[in-house]
């Protein structure tokens, strides 16, 4: 099934890539999708610790089941204000 | 690439009754000000506003810095800083609450964030604006990068 | 009788060595504008200005408010707010505060003080805005009549 | 020697009176000018317990000796923000 995925800051720098496409398997997770999100781009590898995980512009765990169409975001630690 | 806003809609809150008639979330390229946020969370029956009002510094750990730049999750950002007003505007009694955040490169003296708070008496109105400010950097998705005359780098957030 | 404002030149405080070319201590009747208390408070090194604005509120102690009068001894109320105004300086490291009250007759609604107050940090900036307003309610020459339906007192003041 | 008096507030609307000046013996304290005062505006007396006092824009203490020419005033309790 396919999700949107959406990058920001040094995650986006880092892919080159501020919104893409992703094909994932039925039942995937979000820890999941940040994997294959590694796989394509291995330079997001060293930040496997730090990102935070949102669907649909709500904070999510990285066992979330994730769903046709969602709207998938990986999230640097952020640094407003 | 220039940063982006990706933009959603923001997230209403139907299991809560809370009136955010005077309350105001967003995240925009736009200049900020006071005044105008004021307006907005001020009600008849308020004694006191307490306003945050977040500027550009010219240095950090000692380095000077010549700009910073924001981008942001916005719909997601503007949800998020709803549920803290919600949270504020619960545990304090506010009447009140508005956050803005600005995007785009600012330069020193530009003002980044706005938060104003009203309320019928001051002590609520301050810890009200200080602990929204504390929870707005803790889980509101906004960054920063710092330009410095010899390089730019995104705050907190490793090697790029 | 009306209000009137007596004025005499603002104290100086020549036996202390502080900065307050970003400060202000004015007592008027023009209308106040947080933005542009702001704009004088703000340096290139502030992080964080924090305000407090004090508008009249339509209700207090369960009666209707129709409008507050203030009246201030002009000159001693601003050599006032500069004492509180240094001692905020030196004690919270702040670059700069601006101290603003308005006299005359102002409805619900309208802003009756304004204290900005820039610092490196929000910490700082938020104790010495709450600490100054303290200050400035036990011991800036100001006064202030409420106008109810039926009828108007001075506050605090007993019987007049 | 003469001194300006000046009242706010209700202490105005009791004495009917914004400033004037006051004849006082030399030497004399701010407690005697208020004693002078209340002489003049009897109204005045219920508030001996709660006015407060400055000389020439300055908090100052009843026994403190005032000046020819001095600006003295009588403060009802502030009440300002």
């Amino acid at each position: 099934m396919k999700i949107k995925v959406l990058l920001f800051a040094s995650f986006r720098e880092t892919a080159g890539l501020s919104q893409g496409t992703l094909e994932v398997e039925p039942g995937a997770t979000l820890g999941d999708v940040w994997a294959t999100l590694v796989a394509e781009h291995p330079r997001l590898a060293p930040h496997s610790g730090t990102a935070a995980y949102a669907i649909n512009g709500t904070y999510a765990r990285p066992a979330e089941r994730v769903s046709e169409g969602d709207e998938v975001a990986f999230l640097p630690p952020v640094s407003g204000g | 690439m220039t940063a982006t806003n990706h933009q959603q809609a923001s997230q209403s809150s139907p299991e809560r009754d809370v009136d955010l008639s005077h309350s105001l979330f967003k995240v925009s390229s736009e200049p900020l000000s006071v005044d105008s946020l004021v307006a907005v969370v001020l009600t008849g029956g308020d004694g006191a506003v307490v306003t945050f009002v977040g500027t550009v510094r010219d240095n950090h750990m000692g380095r000077v810095v010549l700009a910073l730049e924001y981008e942001a999750y916005g719909g997601m950002a503007e949800s998020e800083m709803e549920h803290i007003g919600i949270e504020m505007i619960e545990r304090h009694g506010l009447h009140g609450i508005a956050m803005q955040h600005r995007t785009g490169k600012l330069a020193v003296g530009e003002t980044s964030v706005i938060i104003a708070v009203s309320s019928p008496h001051r002590q609520a109105a301050f810890a009200a604006c200080s602990e929204a400010l504390d929870m707005l950097k803790a889980t509101v998705p906004v960054w920063k990068k710092e330009y410095f005359e010899d390089g730019e780098v995104w705050v907190g957030q490793g090697a790029g």
